[in-house]
Order: structure tokens, then sequence, then C-alpha cells
């Protein structure tokens, strides 16, 4: 009965445009944004602002960006954390080079120029399909890590190689750096989120959306009924990468604080790709349910023996969570293929005509 | 998802109030590596701390009565694991050991805020000596700058003049911690520095820098190495048959077991050291009574003989020692952090103290001081035999007045580049 | 037509104005001459058969028209003025659009998006715009959504508008997949084969909407199509090829009685 | 600068052929291991379309169970026997645990339940054997461990017996698989399978024997490529990362041709090489290795899709 739509009714097609046309959804949505913008900051501790609620909104916003460029325009890509790397850097540069800039500021702009790099890799998917694309995407991501590493102009010639967020201020209060404070973190990162989201779900139910759709279920009969590929891709690449970009500094600047090249290596991609597969590729919403499996989940199983009293030496939880994710992996791939959002939305058509099955 | 999140939530908080500290307890765990790509040369040394603390807490209850929960979190050498140990154990947490630099960067920002000194000995940011500026971090007994110079002093100022020296590194922050001492010193003996950075991914297959080493015929190997890059680096040294008696490696790269694999061919490769396995000292006779004997050890017998164990022994001894000093200048056997950084300031290891502890001769001996957070104890330099590491010199020294204006200076440009940034006077 | 907008051309019945003109047409892969020395037009507002045994070229034909084949020799005149070389994307964008022989519908989507697609090429509405999902982007999805909405009652799809073409039966994701073509409001309309693999019903029902489409919205057709019956019920001028070559054209009675193709298709064929 | 692109790098090449043939000698090592993983991963493509990223952990998870199984006082032959089985049972469990319940998903799927096993067997290897580096037991295989020397034009040119054997056993393999693929039943069908599903299953072998098959050949793979490498410089898990490696190789060789594999691996493992010694260091800091190869990929595939040995690919609608 709590997911009764009978008796909602659309008069107009604007109407039927909205976002949530079914009442609970709005109501659901409006509960979860009050744990996030009033609950979660009151009762959270440190701990819980560093391991899971900052990380868990980065991740899906990285996530988030990967499921554009794979979930809905079909380009599969291994590369995504070297394109963070590009915001990261490119946000480094900005606020050293200059340090009038606001800093939210310069996180949004350093998208543009992750954008930028994006669209250059993004050319080959012209030519290039599936795996031997992802494969292509795997040259930008080893490229540019190289290119972290050897382009001293990128860390300012620091000795260690190793970038540092220095203390960034607004209106007087701390956003980055070591005088931040998490709260405040996690309010600049909640906005950010809260807002790509909001213009990831505009995107991706109007024109681009259908086009990008399109591209990914059968290319040539887009192109037939009109897509521009190339055009339709490279938005792809563009849109992502910019995306990708902007949780990069967000990653840099507003959680880990310092960054070495490696940080942004092929583990990351693939974590951020685990996030975007199991939470449902061509879904918003699947982007935070998968950053939350992936993410959250090994840090609470993580304390969960100590909180137990159960003795395991740290090494021995580290293996078991390693495998545990593998396994986990597979398993929702096995339960369902199409990610943690279909499973909702399964459960959800479920509600809808609950109790009455028939 | 509301329900997962305050699953999460509610398992996190019991998680934080789980790991609190029962009474009569000092927490002082450790962010150690028993797993990932630098396992092999993490284990011994996490072996060695945690012995050494086993011990304390079996042989004397603890230290000063209160017993050491020496509880190690598991990061991989991973920075990000690393951060998520960082901030669930500084709560209760009177130490960090963050054990890798790319940790140490991570949280060295945030020691002024979070006020928890950082124990890294023998490795982190050189310029941590600094203590006016790092005034919560510490890499006692030695730093890598301290390595660098000794090295080079061990070869011979007359012996490097005009000559090719290859800096074989990690392209990792570890690696190039030593680059601007090693720059210095290159400008100033006047020899000609061939930086050759490996990979991440290349640690177990140099041939490529190897055959640059062949080509350019550098007169010394000076070797940044750590994990499988030890192993894959003597390896093709053997190989190509430079001469290992000129190939001289950080202390991190004089693990046993990666001479182990070349063993007769790796002859005459050297480490500098700052710790030394002495099998005979009384402190290993309690080891093996308090911890060996009891079955409570994670080692066995031959990884126990070797260096790095012996390293964590000295580790752990530094650790503890800083928490002795720090009870008797507080009055009080539980400690908090900020007594703790009174400690590791006030350390004075003598050889009389050494004695007492029974490590003569594992360490050797240093004091540290508000302004010095490192000690610059000097160290040893070993050589492979073929079978174990020998000491081949006498103690060797840094060069102080090189690399203190160096540290000061590096120090203020870190604490300009992080603005606002506390700098005490240590009056 | 279906925007109420434009002027109506409804009612239109078949002319003598040549919509498109093919001249010559040569089709080579590698050293396979798919189609050789072609050449018919198609007028404005008529249905335009092309047929032929299985091999004969047809859907090369088609691809050339939309685009998909750029012809090795010749020239296509359409509306008026030499077509120049284009991709196929431009192709559409002159108003040619098209069905597929093996359903290409965009699986991933529901019946709705699939045939809003269509409209994409009359949707101009910047990035920023859609992103911010104000003003013009805002507007032009329901303008676009009206005309949509007239396609779907036409080919009477309503009840399943919002569901997964995924879940369709082959008869409605034909009619999806003509939906798409018409929501284009195409000057020229391709079907390749659309009734093929389809029971006698939705043949008859198919045929219908082809008809009422020609009729009501004077739209020109071409359409390949095996069932000669349907063919000669549907069609107002016929081709017919072999193996790559022209050997009929004309009306369907003119085409049954040609003594060519009794020999080389119909004879055979059946 | 031009110099130091075009002119330097080929007076060097001729000033020195003995260290240019060093050089090309190395890659070839390299390479004939590149070309062994990407075989691993062409003979899976080929029978089940799943582009199998666990090759990499496979090879770490053969060679340590080589070495965990002689440490226990096995004997060494002994030893290799029981990795075979362990490799076979890998194979077995694959198959009937993660590929039969994901049978016509879409290729990513298929793909990430093989990062899925990689980060398994990763956690539960580290649990086996713990995480130290151990030392390949080449002399108990009986394995040569010096090497040979050569000294042409007055030069020095260093075989080392250990890089020979590997490069003659890799040869040797290759030559078997490919008389398994041709001249056997059975491998008759593995081929056929890329080509035509159903022509493969007419010949009356079942699907999931051929994938247990294919998996287990992949695992023999694995464990000459683990005793090859790990004679090199260890065992550790960081050697799963030369998996990399064989990805480049795949899409020059393409995913589906076992000939492109061979010829695309020897290609890599040397130009990769000598970029990396005559124009990398010198111009670029070095390092080039961990990007070469897949820019190089890239390059070719920009200009031919079909990669260097694929047949041109006509679109239809």
């Amino acid at each position: 009965m709590l997911y009764r739509t009978a008796g909602q009714f659309k008069t107009s097609y604007k109407a039927d445009q909205a976002l949530f046309p079914v009442k609970q959804d709005a109501i659901l949505l409006g509960v979860i944004l009050v744990f996030a913008w009033v609950v979660f900051p009151l009762a959270a501790s440190e701990f819980t602002f560093q391991t899971l609620l900052i990380p868990i909104l980065i991740y899906a916003l990285a996530a988030m960006g990967l499921n554009i460029l794979t979930g809905y325009a079909g380009q599969l890509s291994l590369g995504t954390a070297a394109f963070m790397g590009v915001g990261a850097y490119a946000c480094y540069k900005m606020v050293t080079l200059m340090p009038w800039m606001n800093p939210i500021v310069a996180i949004l702009l350093s998208g543009v120029f992750s954008a930028g790099v994006g669209v250059a890799f993004g050319i080959p998917s012209l030519r290039i399909k599936g795996f031997y694309l992802a494969i292509a995407t795997l040259a930008a991501q080893f490229f540019l890590v190289w290119l972290f590493e050897k382009w001293a102009w990128l860390y300012n010639y620091n000795a260690s190689g190793a970038i540092q967020v220095p203390n960034l201020e607004m209106f007087g209060v701390y956003v980055a750096g070591p005088q931040a404070d998490s709260l405040v973190q996690y309010y600049v990162v909640l906005a950010i989120v809260s807002v790509m989201t909001m213009l990831c779900i505009n995107l991706t139910r109007g024109t681009l959306g259908r086009t990008w759709k399109a591209t990914r279920d059968v290319d040539i009969a887009a192109e037939l009924i009109g897509i521009n590929l190339m055009k339709s891709k490279l938005t792809a690449f563009m849109v992502s990468s910019y995306i990708v970009g902007v949780a990069g500094a967000l990653f840099v600047f507003m959680w880990r604080g310092a960054a070495e090249p490696n940080l942004f290596d092929i583990p990351l991609s693939f974590r951020i790709l685990f996030i975007a597969i199991i939470g449902g590729l061509g879904s918003i919403l699947g982007n935070y349910l998968g950053a939350i499996l992936i993410v959250g989940l090994p840090v609470v199983l993580g304390t969960l023996p100590a909180a137990l009293g159960v003795p395991i030496a740290s090494s021995m939880v580290e293996h078991i969570n390693v495998m545990m994710v593998g396994a986990l992996i597979i398993f929702f791939l096995i339960i369902e293929p199409h990610g943690l959002a279909q499973l909702w939305r399964l459960i959800r058509e479920k509600l809808i005509i609950w109790p009455f099955p028939h | 998802m509301r329900h997962f999140t305050r699953l999460a939530a509610l398992a996190a908080f019991g998680a934080v109030l789980g790991t609190g500290t029962v009474a009569q307890e000092l927490y002082a765990p450790n962010l150690a590596y028993r797993t990932g790509p630098f396992a092999a040369t993490g284990i011994p040394l996490m072996n060695g701390q945690r012995d050494y603390m086993t011990m304390l807490n079996a042989r004397d209850g603890g230290i000063g009565g209160v017993a050491i929960n020496f509880e190690e979190c598991e990061t991989g050498y991973s920075t990000e694991k690393g951060v998520e140990c960082y901030e669930k154990t500084k709560g209760q947490a009177i130490v960090t050991q963050p054990w890798s630099t790319g940790i140490t960067l991570q949280v060295l920002p945030k020691s002024n805020v979070d006020q928890i000194p950082i124990l890294a000995p023998g490795y982190g940011f050189s310029p941590m000596a600094d203590g006016k500026v790092f005034q919560w971090a510490f890499n006692t007994p030695a730093s890598y700058w301290d390595a660098a110079s000794m090295m080079l002093e061990y070869i011979g100022e007359e012996n490097l003049k005009g000559k090719k020296v290859a800096f074989l590194h990690l392209d990792h922050p570890f690696g190039k911690e030593p680059l601007p001492l090693m720059e210095k010193k290159a400008a100033d003996i006047g020899f000609e520095l061939l930086p050759i950075p490996v990979g991440l991914k290349e640690m177990q297959n140099q041939s490529a820098q190897w055959l640059q080493i062949r080509r350019e015929r550098p007169d010394y190997v000076i070797m940044w190495g750590w994990g499988a890059m030890n192993a894959g680096a003597i390896t093709e040294a053997v190989k190509t048959r430079f001469p290992m008696d000129k190939m001289i490696g950080v202390w991190w790269a004089g693990h046993d077991a990666d001479l182990k694999i070349v063993g007769e061919d790796g002859k005459g490769y050297k480490s500098i050291s700052f710790s030394y396995p002495v099998l005979d000292a009384p402190l290993m006779a309690d080891i093996q009574k308090y911890v060996v004997d009891e079955g409570k050890t994670l080692s066995n017998e031959e990884e126990m003989q070797g260096v790095f164990y012996s390293r964590g022994l000295v580790i752990s001894m530094i650790l503890a020692e800083g928490i002795k000093v720090a009870q008797e200048h507080a009055g009080t056997a539980e400690i908090s952090p900020s007594d703790l950084r009174w400690g590791l300031e006030n350390l004075n290891i003598t050889e009389a103290r050494l004695a007492e502890l029974g490590m003569t001769g594992m360490v050797p001996p240093f004091q540290t001081t508000c302004a010095n957070h490192t000690g610059h104890s000097g160290g040893w330099m070993l050589e492979w035999d073929g079978e174990k590491f020998q000491k081949v010199s006498d103690l060797l020294q840094a060069e102080a007045e090189v690399i203190a204006p160096l540290e000061a200076q590096m120090a203020a440009e870190y604490a300009a580049a992080n603005e606002p940034w506390p700098v005490s006077a240590c009056n | 037509m279906l925007d109420d907008t434009k002027p109506a051309s409804a009612g239109q019945t078949v002319t003598d104005i040549a919509l498109m003109e093919l001249q010559n047409i040569t089709l080579r892969f590698g050293g396979v001459v798919a189609i050789n020395d072609i050449s018919f037009d198609i007028r404005q507002g008529e249905v335009r058969a092309i047929i032929g045994p299985n091999g004969a070229g047809k859907s090369s034909m088609l691809n050339i028209i939309s685009g998909f084949y750029t012809p090795s020799e010749g020239q296509i005149l359409y509306k008026g003025a030499p077509r120049p070389a284009m991709r196929p994307y431009e192709v559409a964008r002159t108003g040619v659009a098209r069905t597929f022989q093996n359903i290409a519908l965009f699986e991933g989507m529901t019946v709705l998006d699939n045939v809003m697609t269509g409209r994409l090429t009359h949707m101009n509405a910047g990035i920023f715009s859609q992103a911010l999902w104000l003003g013009k982007a805002r507007n032009e999805e329901i303008a676009n959504r009206e005309i949509v909405e007239k396609v779907i009652d036409f080919l009477e799809i309503q009840n399943i508008r919002k569901t997964p073409v995924g879940r369709l039966s082959y008869g409605l994701k034909k009619r999806v997949e003509l939906a798409r073509a018409l929501a284009a409001e195409p000057s020229i309309l391709l079907l390749d084969e659309p009734m093929a693999g389809m029971n006698v019903e939705e043949k008859e029902d198919m045929s219908r909407f082809i008809l009422d489409v020609n009729d009501e919205f004077g739209t020109t057709i071409a359409l390949i199509e095996h069932d000669m019956g349907v063919v000669m019920d549907l069609s107002d001028r016929v081709v017919v090829m072999d193996y790559g070559k022209k050997i009929g054209d004309g009306t369907p009675d003119e085409v049954r009685n040609n003594q060519d193709v009794i020999d080389a298709y119909l004879g055979v064929a059946h | 600068m031009l110099n130091q692109i075009f002119v330097a790098p080929f007076v060097d090449m001729f000033a020195a052929p003995d260290f240019l043939l060093q050089v090309l000698w190395e890659g070839l090592v390299s390479g004939i291991l590149y070309a062994l993983i990407a075989l691993g991963f062409v003979l899976i493509f080929r029978s089940s379309r799943i582009f199998n990223f666990a090759q990499g952990i496979m090879v770490v998870f053969a060679a340590l169970t080589l070495v965990g199984l002689y440490e226990m006082g096995v004997p060494a032959w002994v030893s290799v026997v029981l990795t075979l089985g362990v490799m076979f049972i890998l194979a077995v469990s694959i198959e009937k645990i993660v590929l039969r319940p994901l049978v016509g998903q879409p290729d990513i799927i298929l793909f990430m339940a093989t990062i899925g096993i990689t980060l398994f067997l990763i956690g539960l290897g580290e649990i086996i054997f713990g995480g130290e580096n151990k030392v390949m037991i080449t002399e108990a295989l009986g394995i040569p461990t010096g090497s040979v020397v050569f000294e042409p034009w007055g030069g020095l040119l260093i075989l080392e017996e250990k890089d020979i054997t590997a490069v003659g056993v890799a040869g040797m393999l290759v030559v078997a698989l490919l008389l398994f693929l041709n001249k056997t039943r059975m491998g008759r069908a593995i081929r056929a399978l890329g080509d035509d599903p159903q022509a493969a299953l007419s010949v009356g072998i079942s699907l999931q024997t051929i994938w247990v098959l294919v998996w287990f050949i992949a695992g023999i793979i694995a464990l000459v490529t683990g005793v090859a490498w790990g004679a090199r410089a260890g065992v550790s898990f960081a050697l799963e990362v030369i998996a990399y490696k064989a990805l480049p190789v795949l899409m020059l060789g393409g995913l589906e041709s076992i000939t492109g594999a061979i010829i695309g691996g020897l290609m890599i493992g040397m130009l990769e090489k000598l970029f990396e010694i005559y124009w990398g260091q010198p111009i670029l800091g070095g390092n080039t290795e961990t990007w070469f190869a897949f820019v190089l990929a890239l390059i070719v595939l920009l200009f031919r899709p079909q990669g260097l040995f694929g047949e041109k690919i006509i679109e239809r609608v």
C-alpha cells in the first residue's frame, strides 16, 4: 500500500516529465535529503565523515561520471582514475598559481581541464569499439599517470613528487587543507555532488540522454536516424570527464589532503568501475548504491571484528576483505547483472502492486 | 539507501566504542602492512615491533605498569587504507605509526590539528627533523638524508670526484626523498648524479633500468629500493655483472630475504643501516623467553636473525622509551598524546641505557630535543657475505652542517605552503 | 504534417514530380559488384516498392538512399538537386527516415523514448539548457512530446508507451520502429521488409498503417518486401532487381506482365 | 631536439651493436612472455567471449602454489604436477561457480566477473601463502642458472641460461598449443567456437568441457609464465601487473588471433625496450614502458581498426 500509484494521474505532458511522477518517490528522496543534510552531520563522528560519508559521496560522483560514458553512451573506459588525476592536478595548479581563487570555483573549473583531456582521448572511440576501446583507454590511464610523475611543473617541483593541499579559505572558513573541518568539507562535497546529480539527471532524461542511449544500443541505427555519432560520443566523453575531473578535485581537496601520482593508477579506476557496474549501468541512483556497497561495506566489515571482540589479526581482516569484495562482485553480478539500481526497481515494482499481487 | 547508511553509521559507531581504551592500557596502534606488493619487507618489521611490545607486556606488565595495546591496522601500503586507519585510531591513540612515506605525507599536515605524534623511524619526510616546524612528527633515529650522506661518506669524497653515481630509486615519494641532498652533494663534490626511476609496475622487471646502467657505466649504484624492487634490482645487478661492492642500498634495501635469492652472487652488496641484529643480546633472550617460547610470535627463527626483524625491535624500543620518558615527566602512567610528544622530544638513548635495555650494538646511541626530532644517530655499513649481513664499518655520521640548513629551508617552505602553520620557538 | 504549425500536405496523391532520382548507381565491395548501373526515381507522394530475389541488392540500394553506403558510381538527385557525399546522419537530417530489416530499436529505452529519438533531428537545445532543464530544453521537450504522442496514437501503441522495448512482441517492435521513423516527419520513408516474419493479422495491420501514412500525411514511401501480394496491393510503382541489375520498372500490373521479371524472379522464386 | 629524436638513437645503435643486441634480447624475453599471456587471453576469448582479466593473478597463483608446495617438502617435479592439479581444480571451479550462472550476459559483466575472481584470488592467495616475496625454485626444477657470454664485435652480450630456457620452453609451449589447436578434435572445436558456436558444438563436445579445458590451458600458461618470470625476480603479488602488458598485444594482434598474439607479443616486447633505451631514457626521463605499448597499439588501431592481423570489417545494417 505504501507504493500505491493508483489515483495519481497526469494531466499534462509537463507533469508526466516531472522528476518524480510517483509521489512516494519524492517523499523517499525528501527523507534521504533530510538525512544527508541534517541528521548525518549532527550524528556523525569524525571517523564516519572521513571513511564513510565523504568518500561515498565522492566515489558516487566519480562513478556517475563513468556511468555517463559507459552506462549511457556505451563506451567502456578503464581510465577513470587518470581523468580524476587531471582534475586534481588542474585544481592544485590553479589554487597554487592563483591563491585568490575561490576554492569551489577552482574545483568546478578543474573539470574543464579533464573534459578537454577526455575529449582528446575520446577521439579513438570514433574508430575503435568495445574491448579494443577499453584497452585504448588504458593508454590514457598509463600515460597520464606517467605524466603526473614526470612533469615536475604539475607538482610545483616538490621533492617528494606529491601534491599537498594548502589551507584554503572561503568566507573566513577553511574548506580545504589540514585546518578544514570535516563537517564543512562534507557540506561542500554534498552540495557539489547534489548539484551534479541534478544536472546528470536532467542531461540523461533529455535529448542528450536519448542520443547517448541510442549510440550505446545500436550505433549504426543511431547514425541512420540522424545522430552524429562523433558528437554524441565526444559529448559523452566531455560530460563524463568533466564530472570525473570534479570528483578527482574533490577527492584530493575535500578528502585526501595530499596525493601522489600512483594514487590515480588503475586500482582506483577499477574501483570506480565496480561501483558503476554493481550499482547499475545506465542509472544515477545506482552510483550511490554501488558506492555504499564498495566503499562503505569494507570499512564497516573492517571494524566489525574489533567491535565484536573477535581476535583476528588486522592483516587477516584485510585479506578477507579483499576476498569478500571479489566474492561480492561475483555474487551481485550473478543475482542481478543490471546492478543494485535494477534490484531496487524490481522491489519498487513489487511494492507498487503490494499487497495485491494481481 | 537510507537503511544501508544507517546500518553503516551504527556499525561505525559501534566500532569507535569497541576500540575504546579499557582502563590501564595505552593504545599505540601500528599502521602495518602485511599485504600488498611491499608485504615482503613489511612483515619482518611488523613482527619485530610486535614482539618487542608483547615482551614488555609479558615481562614488565607493560610500561610504568600500564599495558600497551599494540594493535595493528592493515594498510597494505595503500595511502587510502592508511588514512582510514588513521581516522579509525586517532580517537584513542597516543601515537601514529604510518609506516609509509605516502601515508606520512598525508597525515603530516593534520598532526597540528589532531595533536597526535607521528613516529616514522627511518622514513617519512627528512625535514621532519626540524622540530620547530614539525612539532608532532618524529623520524628518529635517522632520516633519509642522513642515509644518503652516510653512504656518500662511506664511498669517500676522493672516490667520488669526477665519477658517475647512478641513483636507482622507486618512482614514489619514498624514492624521491633523498634527491635534494644527493643533488647538493653532487654539486659540492663534483660527481655526476644519474637518477634512474623504477616505476611501481616495473619493480620486478628492471631490465630497462639495468640496460641503462650498463650503457652509462656508473661507478656506483645507490639504491633506494623497497619491497619487490630490491630483489628485482639485485638479481638484475648480478645478471648485468655490475660489481656488487659498488652497489649500496638504503636501509630498506638491506633485507636478508632479498639477498638470499642471489645468495653467493650477492656477496659484497652493501646497505646502510641504523640497526644491526645482535643475536646474543640479552633482549633476544627475553624475546625468546617471553614471546617465542610462549608461542606468541608470528615470526620464525630464520626471520628473527635478519636485519629487519631486529630493526622492528629497535623501532618499538624508541616508542617504548618515549612513553617511559613521558610517564616520568607527566607523573602519571596514563599519558596523553602530547605527553608522548614531550617524551619523544626528550629521548636520550645512551650506551648505558642501551646496555640496560639489553640492546648494546643494535642501534647507535642518539638524543632528541625539541628542535631536533631525528636524533641523527648515524649508522653502520652492512655487507652481504653470501649468507647474512655483516657490519663492515665503524659508526658513520651524517654531515650535520650540510643537512641542517637544507632541513630548515625545506621545513620553512613546507610551512609556507601550508599557511597557517604553527611554528614553535623551542625555548 | 504532424506538426500543426507546418503547412499540411495531407491528402496529397501521387504526383509525377520526382522527389528522388537515382542515376546510374553502381556499388562495389572490393571486387564484388552489388549494384550495377541502376537508375530509377521516386516520386513525391507515391509508394515505391523495390523487389527482387535474395541477394539482388535491394538492401544495398536502400542503404545507398539512406546514406549508409556511398555509391561507387552514379549520383542521386534529391528534391531537384544533386546530393553531395554525406554522412548517414546528415542524410537523415535532409528528411530521409527508415526502418530496418532486423529490428534496430534501442532496447535499453522505453517505447516513448525510442519514438522520441525520431525527433532528435528536430531538437537543438544546448547542453547547458538541457542540464539545467530550463527554457528552451524544457519547451522543446514538451512540444516534441506532443508530436510523438500523435504518432503513438496514430499507430495505436498508447498502452505500451512506458514499456521497455525489450519486452515487446516482434510485431509490436516493428510498429514502434515505424513510429520512430514517422516521428521524424520524413520527406521520404524507407521501409526495409516491414512485414518480414509477421503473421497474417500483423501484416494486415502493418499494410493498413503504411497506406494510412501515405494517405493522411502524403509521405513518400520506398519499401522492400518479399510478400508479393502485399507489394502489389500497396505500391504505386515497382522496381525489380536481380543480381544487382534492374530488370523491370513500372506499375504492379506492368511488372507482373514483364517477361524478364517472370523469368528471373517470379518463375524462379515460386 | 630533432637530432635527439631522429639521429642520435640510431648513431648509438650502430656505435654499440652488441648493446643493441642485448636490448633486443631482453625485449625478446619479455615479448615471448607477453605473447604467452596474450595467448591465454585469446584462447579464453575465442571460446567464451570472456575477456579474462584474472590471467595475471593466475600467473601469481600458479607460481605461489608451486613454491609453496616445494617449501612444504614436496619434491619439485611432484609440485609441478600438483600445481597443475590445483590449476585444474581452479578451472573447474571458475567454470561451475562463476561462468555457468553468467552465460549469455553482456561482455562487460563477464569481464567484471573476472576482476572479481582476481580480487578473490589475491585475498585467498595471501591468506594461504602470505605476502612475502618467494624465491622461485629454479635449481630444484633443473633450470640452469649460469649465463652464456658472447663477444660480438668485441662487445659483450650476456644471455642468461634461465632466460634461454624460458624462451625455449615458451616457444615449445606455443608450438604444442598450435599443434593441439590444429591437429586434435578438441583443439579444432576450440578454434571453431570463435567462428561458429553451433558448428563447434556439433562436433559433440560440450561447451562446459571446452571451457574447463581452455581455463586449464590458461592455467598451464600461467604456470610457465610464473616460473619464467619468477626465476628473474622472485614470486610475489606484484607479478600480477605483467598481465596488463598482454592487453596492448591483444589490441595489436586482435582478440581472436592466435598468430596475432604471438607476433604482437614479440613485437611489443622488443619495440618497447628499444623505445625506452634509445628514446625514453635520453629524452623523456624513462619509465616509458608503462605506456608505450598501449600508445603504440592505439595509434596502430586508429589507422587499422581491425588490428594488424584482423580482416577488414564491413559493417552491415
